[in-house]
């Protein structure tokens, strides 16, 4: 079953393995809260309402951001 | 808001509220959130500046501790209006993503747009922010742009579409406060957008001379979170922006090379020895 | 009065008060009562600007006009220390009779004394002042004593038994600041009486910087009182004294030739172009 | 009788004359409060508690104060 | 030529040449040819002043009068390297043209770009400058590229091929001086191509703190033009392009709060009063 | 001597020259005889830098070694005039000791007279030197006064029947140069003997800067002696006297906010884009 | 013949009319030492050596300039 | 004889026995140049002129001095 299919990415610079998931699955499985996160796939931003919708694929290049102190 | 808009009381501190893009402060401080203790203190310093907006910087989330609380849960966004800034990017694209990615999270139009030379210096790089601003403009992004005290260059980065000019009172972190205050004054002569003071301010006359020269505002970081006493510098600087303000508006006496006695020069009694010299 | 003599709250802005003679105040900003429009202006203006002591000159009794309103109505007794000063003598003899006429009136010892070299200049002249702070001091006033930056007058004239040494930022009237900030320093190193800036005081950033240098107040009186809007810069004044004060608790930031970034060098979105800088 | 006799005095410099009197005399003859001025006489502070004992006499350089706004 | 690319004697003021695409100085003041009352004075101070090059502007014959002496024959070319510039120019696109007929008059691939904003403040247009360089470089100009003190905007100018950066002190004709040093002396870090300050110079002591600095040179014109006797000054200027450049090269001795004796400490004769101090 | 009293040649650099009690000096620049590696290296810097006055102290032979060569073989006597100081005296008593005691040595009655204030700072003590000057003069002493910059210290000194004042520009050996150009400008105002700026000087810029003012001359000492290369500051020193005589002498151009075309506003070539601005 | 043919051009930015000619026929006609001008027709230079070749036309924008004092 | 009399002084702050002697005496007992140095004794300066003349006595404190450099 594709359930069981895993896919590599590259996660904030590092390789990964997973489950292939959708963005908003991403999400969930790293146990980050949705809403103070943002997502870039191949350096291109996946908005937080297609996050459900965009799937991930093998070699995606993906960035998780968050607010932090700065000046 | 407009009840804002003007402070209320008393007629003799009158003064206008700070206007940028649909937010209106006033409170004419701007406050970063780097280098604090923690979040308690970032809070704290926060409260006691007065400032309304606060900029924040975006980073990857650290996969490990992600979980725990964020830099979020300390900001009432009620109280604050967040400016998230591209501190950090060294090229007009980066900066670009930057902003998208922190609009996603914030929902909100408006980024400090900070596209830099070098990590020596942090000093900006002129080609990529001029880049950068006229692309995010075209986003429909409010942009508040962190510049060199470049005039001319201020003036083309309001030409662009830039919200505010930020000039660098001096480099980033470096507590020399205005080096220049003639560019400065000029820049203020040849732009119509509001003219925030960014980067360099190290102490409270730092702010006030800013403000005396007719900065619409100032934003600083470094100068209240790595003070000896970050609570009490946050107090001060609050202090010494409403000061350069009201002096500003007050109308300072002019310089001279000396002497204008503040006593009576009539009436003085007789001099023992020499005549009186009225 | 020791209720006042340590500010309550908050915890962060605790500070000493400044203590001259028996008197104990918890603001650091000394006014001036000249060049207003009126006693009404007068009046105001030292209530704006939060002092607790004030100072005033001694002149001949307008014997036409002299019955109507005094100055003294103005100036509510029960909440500002009254400091007489000798303004407008140019020798020690007519300083010390105008001290002793001002104690006759005000029943205070206490007297700010100016023995002036010329009346182009206003700059006090170190013989006179020497001679008069002697007498003075031998007559059982409290001598709070004009001088020029030269610390090792200010050590002279503390060696004297003056209570508190003023060196002028820069001449009477002038506007100009502190002209050298780094006698000050010397002189605040030098001395153990209070040094209390006088004179040269254009705006409210030159108080920001008299008190950042550690000077124990400031007093000032045309920067307000010649002001475009005497009320407003005497707000403005109030708070930058209350600006620099804090800033210098605070304890501020190192200068630097450059950059100290204020948001992290890690965790930076990969750059399109060139790898990051960190 | 002494009542009526006059002298003449340096007034704050300027010449003046007027029936011998003492020095509280003078300050409210010039219809002046008395706690808001101070007096000297030839250069002499006179204390407020000897206005009424110290005399006058014809020559004395008389100098009568009050505070005023200065800084 | 390599004769003079090393000043001869003395030893100890040993000197390496300034060298700008093929051309060696030894003078490194750079002298402007404008407001002189006649070619007969430009000549003199030119001389006096010990340039070895000197800059002209382009403009429209004078139909009129245009048969009579041209400045060149004031200008002995044997001499001098004659450095035309776009003066006046305030788009890219004149800024070229001028430049080409500057190069058919003179020969020479030398210009000094300047590309302006306003007519005003005189100051840099950024984005025209930027654009004209990266032009005329492509057309085989050596350009030395007149720009604000913006340091980052200096290293994009040399990576477009400036031979030489010449950054304003302070605005044309302003005779403010070096109004930021600070800034200076990042670019000095920053760019290879040689930094000559350019435009602010007002009297001997700013040529010499921009030689201190570590410039290559100085470029002026109205501080000796407009100056009351400008051929007394055009000798002060030349002092004091040498002083600043030799105490550069000399390692002045750093800055202290205070004191340290240039006497001995020890061997005092016995004070009377009080013992030694040392 | 007369001959040497007026600069022949050429005429646009004609000056008078400095005249202190006997003396003529055509060289402005007094030089110390302080921290130099030995004799031969200060006969170099005293000849490189052209002085013609140049400063020694006073100390207890050194029993040992007293038999060698002694300062006074370094310094060629026709050539230049000694002018003994009384460094390291902190009280008028030891001062005039001092000042006897080189009379007798060198059979001059000029004198620099310091009397200090404490070792730490080496500021002047006001009074001593008060008191030492009026000794000296009474002694027939030409006294050249080491005092502070407070403009009317210097006025008393002056009436006192010094026949040069000499205030520091900064702390002794600090290299801060002139910190309070104001008070200098006042002191050149008041006094009428020639005003000697004398300490802190540490680079060329100070000494053109001091000249600049209107100084009759600078005296310095640690900023060659203590230079990484002593000669070439030497040589640096000696110009940038002369460049900022000659430029105070040339009248400088006022300073402005901003822009003063230097070249002609009109025959601008028709611009591509946009109109002339002029 | 063309000889007397007159051409009406903009040089510095005033009409003329003169009689059809080079670039160099002009600079000679203005009386102008040639090696101490260069001359723009149309926003494009004629370079020194080009001025016989390129002649002149109705409607042409000359500019003819030199050197002047500068900073 | 006087000749072998010794008396102790303190020189330039150290004590020293000698033979009775002048103060020029001194100097050149001390080796030093006459001309490049003075003498104090007592707080109070010899003249070159009485050098010869000022003979020394036990306890006086004397000072030899030169000149050295200083600025």
């Amino acid at each position: 079953m594709t359930g069981c299919e895993t896919i590599g990415i590259e996660l904030n610079g590092e390789r990964r393995e997973l489950a292939r998931t959708s963005v908003a699955g991403l999400v969930a499985q790293l146990g980050l809260r949705p809403e103070v996160v943002a997502v870039e796939v191949n350096q291109t931003l996946v908005p937080r309402a297609e996050r459900e919708r965009r799937e991930l694929a093998s070699g995606d290049k993906v960035e998780v951001v968050t607010l932090v102190g700065g000046g | 808001m407009t009840a804002t808009t003007e402070i209320a009381t008393p007629p003799w501190l009158a003064d206008e509220s700070l206007v940028i893009g649909a937010h209106v402060f006033t409170s004419r401080l701007l406050v970063g959130t780097g280098k604090y203790k923690d979040n308690e203190e970032t809070r704290a310093a926060l409260e006691i500046s007065g400032t309304q907006c606060v900029t924040v910087a975006v980073r990857r989330v650290n996969l490990d501790v992600g979980k725990g609380p964020s830099l979020l849960d300390a900001i009432d966004r009620s109280r604050y209006v967040i400016l998230p800034n591209t501190a950090g990017c060294y090229d007009a694209a980066s900066a670009v993503r930057t902003a998208q990615l922190a609009r996603d999270v914030l929902e909100t139009n408006l980024v400090k747009l900070e596209v830099l030379g070098d990590p020596k210096t942090l000093l900006p790089d002129p080609v990529g922010t001029l880049e950068a601003t006229k692309e995010l403009v075209k986003q429909g992004f409010h942009v508040l742009v962190y510049t060199s005290d470049d005039p001319r260059l201020g003036v083309r980065l309001e030409e662009l579409g830039a919200v505010a000019v930020m000039p660098a009172g001096s480099p980033i972190g470096s507590g020399q406060g205005i080096l220049n205050p003639n560019a400065i004054r000029i820049l203020l002569e040849l732009v119509r957008v509001p003219v925030i003071v960014d980067a360099g301010v190290g102490t409270a006359s730092d702010v006030a001379i800013a403000m005396e020269l007719g900065a619409a505002g100032v934003l600083l970081n470094t100068g209240i979170a790595s003070a000896r006493e970050p609570l009490r510098m946050a107090a001060a600087m609050r202090d010494a922006c409403t000061a350069g303000r009201q002096a500003f508006l007050a109308g300072r006496i002019p310089r001279k090379l000396y002497a204008n006695a503040s006593s009576p020069a009539e009436g003085l009694i007789h001099a023992a020895g020499r005549p009186d010299p009225a």
